[in-house]
């Protein structure tokens, strides 16, 4: 089981901030891929340009093991201040 | 310190708190970013973090900023939720013995909040909701620190 | 507002004051520059301006680096006479639209204020008193501008 | 008549701050030899790197007439902040 959370204009195009997926695929992609299936909105925003992922709190980059993982954030681009 | 509020602060009260008792440093730099109302094109934002990454990816260059400007002590504080134009949406105080590193670190803090801190944010106004993404601008103020 | 005064002040109340108000200001920049008590080797300071002339002379560069940055707004508050460690010994506050130019703005004129505007600063401590002369480091860093 | 200023150092090499010289020399070296004439310290410091007058508050280059001026300031280097 993961708990995904998507941010910013990720959650504007989702309809949903916050969701659970049990069981938790294999991979981090696999995850991607089964968020966006029914979707192809969010499917096309998560794929964007500048989309970054955080699992389990810590900044990934390309595919990760979910193994163990208890969450997953997509953030689009980060703009505060 | 850092900290995330979802409730107005006033930057002179940050201000007055972060320079008490300081008999070593000799220079205090601070920034504070207020929400524009663009002449009424804006109503007002919204400021969406990621509770405990948020804070934990600003205590990390944080750390890395006062390490690389040699600071005595730095303070962040950041709005969450909505905010009206005229208010405060981030205070960054910075205290060194000198000026210069004061200044720098200040700018540089302020170049990564804008465009790499866990932050998200939109603009109200009468026209509807836009999601507001860094600049190319701010993309390169930030890489002047890479 | 450019302002000399001989009583101690607290720049969290001119950062109050100096962003009270703004709804189309985006960026306040602030810098305090406070007396060191160098480890107990400096007791006080003690500074002395040129009354009219010294107000005149920072208005100049005040009007000057208004223009140059288009700043919305800028305070330059200067203690005169005995000033304790940790003390506030200058304030000066800029705000603009944009963060680039207030903190650019801020920085020059406290480039100017340190070596080119009429004070003439001792420093009292154990040993005796001495005047301060700008450094080379603060005159290169006013020459930035030129 | 003119009243002549010293800031900072100067004043504690003179040993004042303010002095009315009557009558006015009519220049400002004129009157720099002046008030250094019975005080060789003062003379060397006024001659000194960084040294700048005001003329009735205004920064002078060179030398000037002091016809009508008022006040004279000797100002060695300036710091402040």
């Amino acid at each position: 089981m993961v708990r995904v959370l998507l941010f910013g204009r990720l959650a504007d195009v989702a309809g949903w901030r916050e969701r659970t997926v049990d069981p938790a695929p294999a991979t981090l992609s696999a995850l991607q891929r089964l968020i966006g299936a029914d979707d192809p909105q969010l499917a096309e925003a998560l794929a964007g340009v500048g989309v970054r992922t955080a699992v389990d709190q810590v900044l990934s980059r390309g595919d990760v093991s979910l193994d163990a993982v208890k969450e997953v954030a997509f953030m689009p681009p980060m703009s505060g201040g | 310190m850092i900290r995330l509020q979802a409730e107005p602060f006033d930057p002179g009260a940050l201000l007055t708190a972060f320079c008490e008792g300081r008999t070593q440093t000799g220079a205090v730099v601070s920034f504070s970013g207020l929400a524009r109302g663009e002449a009424g094109a804006v109503t007002d934002l919204e400021l969406e973090a990621y509770p405990g990454f948020t804070e934990a990816e600003i205590g990390r260059i944080a750390a890395a900023a006062q390490a690389r400007f040699g600071l005595d002590d730095l303070m962040v504080v950041h709005r969450i939720g909505r905010i009206a134009p005229g208010e405060t949406i981030v205070f960054v105080a910075t205290a060194s013995a000198h000026r210069r590193a004061a200044f720098e670190a200040a700018d540089h803090l302020m170049d990564y909040l804008k465009s790499r801190a866990p932050f998200w944010k939109k603009e109200h106004g009468p026209d509807g909701a836009r999601w507001i993404e860094p600049t190319e601008q701010d993309q390169a103020d930030a890489a002047r620190w890479d």
